[in-house]
């Protein structure tokens, strides 16, 4: 029963984990850019829906759509103004600029929302049911909705949309996509607005589930990116479900070894991963 | 052929599949001492597959392939090259930062039998190298400058400051125009006097019949003939499968 | 030539300036020479070899936990235990090279990302390095002769990499970097030549940690494996010039004053500005300074627009 | 090359010319560098608000007298940004070129730990409030002082007033982070818990600042404890109730956390569900303790609260007591010489809004935890050596309140 | 005489402030087949990229009367003026059907797609085959099949081919030349830029070859290919 109730714990876990993986995974394919500032992204969309529903007191599941929307804006001017002046130098450089990005929205924040921490806390959030003797939250449960709703929204905006279509074309081949009328400075921009959206609401649920600091980006960058290795960069689905195996992954070392190997083991799967997978890595190199 | 001297190289049953699909299929020949063996075929037909399985870069799922007499399929590619084999590639590969000096210095460096340890000496066999090439004029330029011909140029310089004893050639004639081809043909003339084997992978027909002692033909991973040029460019199936009727 | 007087006649004159400043320069200073030897180590592997490696500070942790370790719970001196941390560094990069030099490009920055977090959660389960409560060191009030060790190995490592730069081994790891298919090739033990390079970069960069433990005399997990101390590695060999000899001298110098400059006078929003000139550092130098002095000279300040030029979609 | 070569030595020579500015007479300079931003900064500021206003009311009523002379103190505040070795730097940057005579602390005790180096090495004073790890006093070292009491005894009165309810647990959960202050709260819990004749039936260490623990949680609920023993930082404090309410985890009587309980933000983030909450503190804002300067312990409540419009913890009175360590060994010692100055200290024995201060052997001064309860959003003191209010015990099930 | 479809008038591009195009004059009328032949590096590709707009370029370009030097890349694709590119340059990681797709992302009119489908797969039935396959997966034949079958989708008005040729089975170029053949008798209008002249000039009406960024020579492909220099410089012994 413990070893159910683990199991459930990490598969609603995971849904979050892979919704922070598909906006990395999306701007990574698509763009190419490591987006070391997605981690910053998401905590900008947790104090986006905090200051919503505690300034306007707007439901965070009903802010959490505008606190997207906010976020695309906020993603698309980056692009556009920012890091379509680098994309075409070296790879090196967009790890750089997205570094120097993350600790710029970080301190901004911090000089705006302050150091305390946050929680989105509405009247319901800790509000849960029993299935056969397993607890299941809510929030969690919806999370877990929400990421896969969002993951078949991606996949449909991908491959059965004009615009999807252009976004991939622009990925493979930038030079032939501008031959064939796609205007890639916009399609980058609508990329990077819709990778942030998606942390947005990722943000949203972390901060409904957990806390907000301006510094929890560090370590949602490094897990986004995990899970955007494992699931891969094609296929949102597989993002979610490349979340799901690490929180599933990392409740069961949490049962079996302690939760201090938390990190060792997520970490420690996007190496053997990455190793055991060597065909996959080369061929995209 | 001579036929004293055992061939230099000698591929039995040499077969590649990539995820259930067959590249090259059981392909046998061999390759006699200082030789021109001509390899032609349609796009697809596995021919840059078996000179990268030739070099190392790709590791055969079956089949035997023996380098002077030794057998090298399971070596690692700069074994091969220190053995004394060279080759140029499809989509030539300069080191783009490096100047055309630097880059067949790297060739003198680490080629047949390890190379030339000193990086001065290297430096100055490189340049002779160029020379010979034609390209003695541009050693300080960048590679990614080089325009297409000279890009060609030197990717041969590159291979041959190896000092090889077979050399692998690509398609080096890709994109050239007519007279170029000669130039290159000439070239290719040249190096094989100074003693090197030689197997060229090329669609220029004109080139082949010039250059070719044999020819030999890919067809779907298959060999499907092989001969003197002459009769093996008028063979029917060589005609229906590759030349088309226009050329034949 | 040139390059070895520079460096010479640098070394010397940096190494009578203890003689002429004080305790908080010698803090500073020691601090930049350890951060000038870990950018110069990535330099190997990152600049010349053409491996973006984020797995560096966990070479900079073994250095300092194999050398810390073996202080604290062994009582060996501490010449010992910078050969124990070394020794543990260059072995892990022989262990971990041989797997995961295998991946290109982005797949090995981030496996070497994962492998640095990992050694670095492992450690602080280990009872033996004090779990994640860290060890204490004894305390030594000798900074020149930290100072003194630093630059020396400073020294030591920019030697190191100026042979490199101009050796046959050299000249391979150049080849790897600009097309490693062609390399291997044309005779390159490209294996073996990535996980020497792996091993020098690890030994160099352990010993500034082991450096580092003595001097600072307590240490954690999260600063022996802080993975932003590996960002700053990448910064300031990129701004500097990566796969040069002088250039990642010259940028991390440059950054570590800027940055001290920065949170000593605006303590609270250093870290803001920080990240605005990394910004447009990357915007407007994406090729890093020894590119400017050239590309300057050459086209005037025009140079800084021609890069956004160049690089804009 | 040769240019950027020169540059960089250009650059090094300016951060070599570092000011030396020169102290005023008659001013005792106290220096400290604090987390004001980075991960730390929201506890860090207690400490800089604390220095600040102590310095003040010092200064106000006159400064302190040195033997025949009246001196104020100044105080120097750096931010380190949360950044340990910035830290370092800072503090010997305040010793040598900033020329402070004594120094105040950081706040964490890794912090303290690094920071108390700098003070050993110039074997100048430093007293801090913001560690308690043991770790910190196990070194022999002779400059370092700290005013919070030693991390093993937290949880001592806690458990000695659970002896004293009706159910007494009989078995305990021990959960905590694996840093150094909550490795040393763990392992004097342990002894406390045997000592009791209390079983520890689950002992989980996680990792700091992690916030994941479902886990956990599930494992508390499916051993069914009598009490929870919490101890790790204020977020994780926070996620646990969190994570415990939505996974409706209720231990059978009681739970308990080391930090979070007594912060006015803890309460507010959390809203109704911190009800309940057990937690300590090693002081509350008491009339009973009588202060030189302030009066009491609530009129310097009031007086930050009024200055920097929210409330005091132990972190600020604690920070505060610091300095008025130095205050009278000052003018005990008669001195500014640090190695009389720290033997002052070494004999401190005052009364302060903070606590009778007085350092033990090692540097460690030694105070009861009180007991604190959440009771309808007031936090209540509960126990110390006996029942100062009455506790709601035991704590009622999620879905109950 | 037909229309003028593209007309080229003093052209002058480069890379980087080095010019590659000297005062080029170029020009194709209304169903034409015209090829552009020169040797390597003489800036043919380089006069390809500066029509579609993707490169900087100074002197007159007009299309269909239309100045569009000001146009950026995809406004002039939208006008009906489309390329063909060097090396193929598909979507690798798409579908055949969706590359063929792309050609049509700009096309309003998507009632008469279907049509267009069945026109390209008609040209080329292998690709009706592979449709559901990745074009990465192609062989070099069937994806210069494939970038022509996308380039067809787009309805263009003007076909610019580069290259077509490069690194084909001769059987193959015979197959695509067969094709250029049919597409000219539909009305769309090509630019063929050829190294191989011998295939170029079996289909074109008129030539121009052009050496170190400047054209030499121009007329009809029978007179050039009599032409003794061109003979010498491009036609081989």
């Amino acid at each position: 029963m413990l070893l159910v109730q683990i199991l459930v714990n990490g598969v609603l876990l995971g849904g979050l984990y892979g919704l922070m993986g598909l906006g990395m995974a999306l701007v990574w394919g698509v763009l190419n850019v490591v987006n070391l500032a997605h981690g910053a992204l998401i905590m900008l969309g947790g104090y986006l829906t905090y200051y919503l529903f505690t300034g306007l007191g707007i439901d965070p599941f009903v802010a959490l759509p505008i606190a997207a929307l906010g976020m695309f804006v906020i993603g698309y001017c980056l692009q556009r103004f920012i890091l379509n002046l680098i994309v075409r130098s070296a790879m090196l450089n967009t790890l750089l600029i997205t570094f120097g990005l993350s600790v710029v929205i970080t301190y901004l924040a911090q000089l705006l929302f302050s150091a305390d921490f946050r929680t989105i806390n509405p009247t319901y959030s800790g509000a849960n049911f029993a299935v056969a003797g397993i607890t299941i939250p809510v929030v969690s449960l919806a999370a877990f909705v929400i990421a896969f709703v969002l993951a078949g929204a991606v996949w449909w905006l991908l491959n059965e949309m004009t615009i999807g279509r252009a976004i991939r074309a622009t990925a493979q081949n930038l030079t032939a996509a501008r031959l064939y009328g796609v205007d890639p400075r916009n399609i980058y921009a609508l990329t990077f607005g819709i990778g942030a959206a998606l942390a947005g609401v990722a943000g949203g649920l972390f901060g409904i589930l957990t806390h907000l600091t301006p510094y929890v980006g560090a370590t949602l960058t490094a897990k986004s990116f995990v899970i955007a290795i494992i699931g891969g960069l094609s296929n949102p689905f597989k993002v979610i479900l490349g979340g799901i195996v690490i929180g599933v992954a990392e409740q069961l070392a949490s049962l079996y070894l302690g939760p201090t190997y938390i990190d060792v083991i997520s970490f420690g799967l996007l190496v053997v991963v990455l190793v055991v997978r060597p065909a996959r890595s080369l061929r995209a190199a | 052929m001579s036929a004293a001297e055992p061939p230099i190289l000698q591929a039995k049953g040499l077969t590649k599949r990539f995820a259930g699909l067959v590249s090259v299929d059981h392909v046998d020949f061999s390759l006699a001492r200082n030789e021109i063996l001509g390899l032609i075929g349609p796009n697809g037909a596995g021919k840059t597959t078996l000179v990268n399985m030739i070099s190392g870069t790709l590791r055969p799922s079956e089949g035997e392939l023996a380098f002077k007499g030794e057998r090298i399929d399971t070596l690692p590619s700069y074994r091969r090259a220190h053995l004394g084999i060279a080759r140029t590639f499809q989509v030539m590969k300069p080191f783009p930062g490096l100047s055309t000096l630097d880059n067949v210095a790297v060739g003198a460096m680490f080629g047949t039998g390890g190379g030339e340890k000193s990086r001065a000496k290297a430096r100055e066999k490189a340049r002779e190298w160029l020379e010979f090439t034609g390209l003695g004029n541009r050693l300080e330029a960048s590679a990614d400058s080089l325009g297409g011909p000279d890009r060609k140029r030197l990717e041969f310089a590159k291979a041959l400051a190896m000092e090889p004893e077979l050399l692998l050639l690509d398609e080096v004639m890709a994109g050239l125009t007519a007279v170029e081809v000669d130039q290159v043909v000439e070239l290719i003339k040249k190096i094989r006097d100074q003693g090197v084997t030689i197997l060229v992978i090329e669609h220029v027909i004109k080139a082949i019949r010039s250059l070719s002692d044999r020819v030999l033909v890919l067809h779907h991973g298959e060999a499907i003939a092989e001969g003197d040029p002459a009769t093996v460019l008028e063979n029917p199936q060589v005609v229906e499968a590759y030349l088309g009727k226009r050329r034949a | 030539m040139i390059r070895l007087a520079i460096i010479l006649v640098g070394a010397a004159i940096l190494a009578c300036l203890p003689f002429f400043t004080g305790a908080v320069f010698m803090q500073f200073a020691i601090n930049a020479l350890i951060l000038a030897v870990l950018t110069q180590s990535w330099n190997i592997i990152g600049g010349f070899t053409g491996y973006v490696s984020f797995g560096n500070s966990t070479f900079y942790g073994l250095g300092i936990y194999g050398t810390a370790v073996a202080m604290v719970k062994f009582s060996l001196p501490f010449a010992v235990g910078l050969g124990c941390g070394a020794v543990l560094a260059v072995l892990a990069a022989l262990l971990i090279g041989i797997p995961i030099l295998r991946l290109r490009g982005p797949y090995f920055a981030i496996a070497t990302l994962g492998l640095a977090a990992a050694t670095g959660a492992l450690v602080s389960t280990i009872d033996l390095a004090g779990a994640n409560t860290g060890l204490v060191l004894p305390l030594v009030r000798a900074d020149t002769m930290f100072y003194e060790l630093a630059l020396g190995l400073l020294l030591v490592c920019t030697l190191t990499v100026l042979w490199i730069a101009t050796s046959r081994f050299g000249a391979g790891l150049v080849a790897i970097r600009e097309d490693e298919d062609a390399a291997a090739t044309m005779g390159v033990n490209t294996t073996a030549y990535k996980v020497i390079a792996l091993m020098m970069s690890a030994f160099f960069t352990a010993i500034a940690g082991g450096i580092y433990a003595y001097w600072i005399s307590f240490i954690d997990p999260s600063s022996a494996f802080d993975p932003t101390l590996n960002v700053r590695m990448v910064i300031m060999a990129v701004f500097g010039g990566p796969g040069t000899v002088l250039g990642p001298l010259a940028g991390s110098f440059i950054l570590s004053a800027v940055y001290e400059v920065l949170s000593s006078w605006i303590s609270t929003a250093a870290a803001l500005l920080f990240g605005i000139v990394i910004v447009l550092a990357v915007i407007f130098t994406p090729r890093g300074i020894a590119d400017v002095l050239v590309g300057v000279r050459r086209h005037g300040w025009r140079y800084l627009t021609r890069n956004i030029r160049e690089n804009r979609l | 090359m040769k240019t950027s070569a020169l540059l960089a030595t250009v650059a090094f020579a300016l951060a070599a010319s570092g000011g030396t500015a020169t102290a005023a007479d008659n001013v005792v300079k106290l220096g400290a560098s604090v987390q004001l931003t980075g991960t730390n900064a929201n506890t860090g500021r207690y400490y800089q608000d604390a220095y600040r206003l102590t310095v003040d009311k010092i200064n106000d009523a006159g400064g302190i007298k040195i033997g025949d002379k009246t001196y104020k103190l100044q105080l120097d505040i750096l931010d380190n940004q949360s950044d340990v070795n910035l830290s370092v730097r800072q503090y010997v940057q305040l010793l040598k070129s900033d020329n402070v005579d004594f120094l105040l602390g950081p706040f964490a005790s890794n912090f303290a730990l690094n920071d108390s180096s700098v003070a050993e090495k110039y074997q100048v004073p430093m007293v801090q409030g913001g560690g308690a790890s043991g770790q910190i006093y196990s070194r022999g070292y002779k400059y370092i002082f700290g005013t919070l009491p030693p991390a093993d005894d937290y949880f001592a009165s806690t458990i000695d007033m659970l002896g004293k309810v009706d159910p007494t647990p009989k078995t305990v959960a021990l959960v905590a982070a694996d840093d150094s202050f909550d490795v040393s709260v763990a392992e004097g819990t342990r002894k406390h818990i045997k000592d009791a004749g209390m079983k520890l039936v689950l002992d989980k260490q996680f990792r700091d600042g992690g916030g994941e623990f479902s886990s956990i949680l599930s494992q508390i609920k499916s051993s069914d404890v009598d009490a929870v023993l919490w101890t790790g930082h204020e977020t994780d404090a926070l996620n646990f109730i969190r994570q415990a309410k939505s996974l409706n985890v209720n231990p059978k009587d009681f739970y308990s956390f080391t930090v979070g309980v007594p912060t006015a933000d803890f309460r507010q983030a959390l809203g109704k569900d911190a009800n309940y909450a057990f937690g300590m503190t090693s002081w509350l804002p008491n009339e009973s303790l009588k202060d030189k300067w302030f009066g009491d312990a609530k009129s310097f409540a009031d007086a930050y609260q009024k200055k920097y419009g929210y409330a005091p913890d132990y972190h600020a009175a604690s920070g505060a007591a610091d300095v008025e360590t130095f205050a009278y060994a000052l003018e005990k010692a008669g001195s500014t010489k640090p190695d009389a100055v720290r033997d002052a200290i070494a004999k401190s024995d005052f009364d302060s809004l903070y606590a009778h201060v007085k350092y033990g052997e090692n540097g460690q001064i030694d105070l009861p935890q009180i007991v604190v309860q959440i009771q309808d959003g007031k936090l209540v003191p509960v126990y110390t050596d006996h029942m100062l209010n009455k506790p709601q015990y035991p704590i009622p099930a999620w879905g109950k309140r | 005489m037909n229309e003028t479809v593209l007309s080229i008038r003093k052209l002058t591009a480069g890379y980087g402030g080095a010019p590659v195009l000297f005062d080029v004059d170029l020009e194709v009328r209304a169903g034409e087949i015209v090829a552009l032949v020169g040797s390597n590096g003489a800036g043919k590709t380089t006069l390809l990229r500066a029509v579609s707009r993707v490169l900087r370029a100074e002197g007159g370009i007009a299309f269909n009367g239309e100045d569009i030097l000001p146009l950026p890349p995809e406004k002039v694709f939208s006008r009906g003026l489309v390329q063909v590119p060097e090396g193929r340059q598909l979507f690798g990681a798409m579908t055949v059907e969706e590359n063929l797709r792309m050609g049509a992302f700009r096309r309003t009119d998507k009632r008469t797609l279907k049509e267009s489908f069945e026109h390209v797969y008609g040209l080329f039935p292998i690709l009706e085959e592979r449709r559901r396959g990745l074009a990465g997966n192609l062989s070099g034949g069937e994806q210069q099949m494939c970038a022509m079958g996308r380039a067809l989708m787009a309805e263009p008005k003007l076909l610019l081919i580069d290259e077509m040729s490069l690194g084909l089975a001769p059987v193959i170029v015979d197959q695509l030349l067969d094709v250029l053949t049919d597409i000219r008798s539909r009305g769309v209008t090509v630019l063929l830029v050829e190294q191989d002249v011998f295939a170029a000039f079996s289909v074109a009406d008129r030539g121009y070859v052009m050496e170190t960024g400047r054209i030499t020579r121009e007329g009809p492909v029978s007179e050039l290919g009599d032409d003794p220099a061109v003979r010498e410089a491009y036609l081989g012994a």
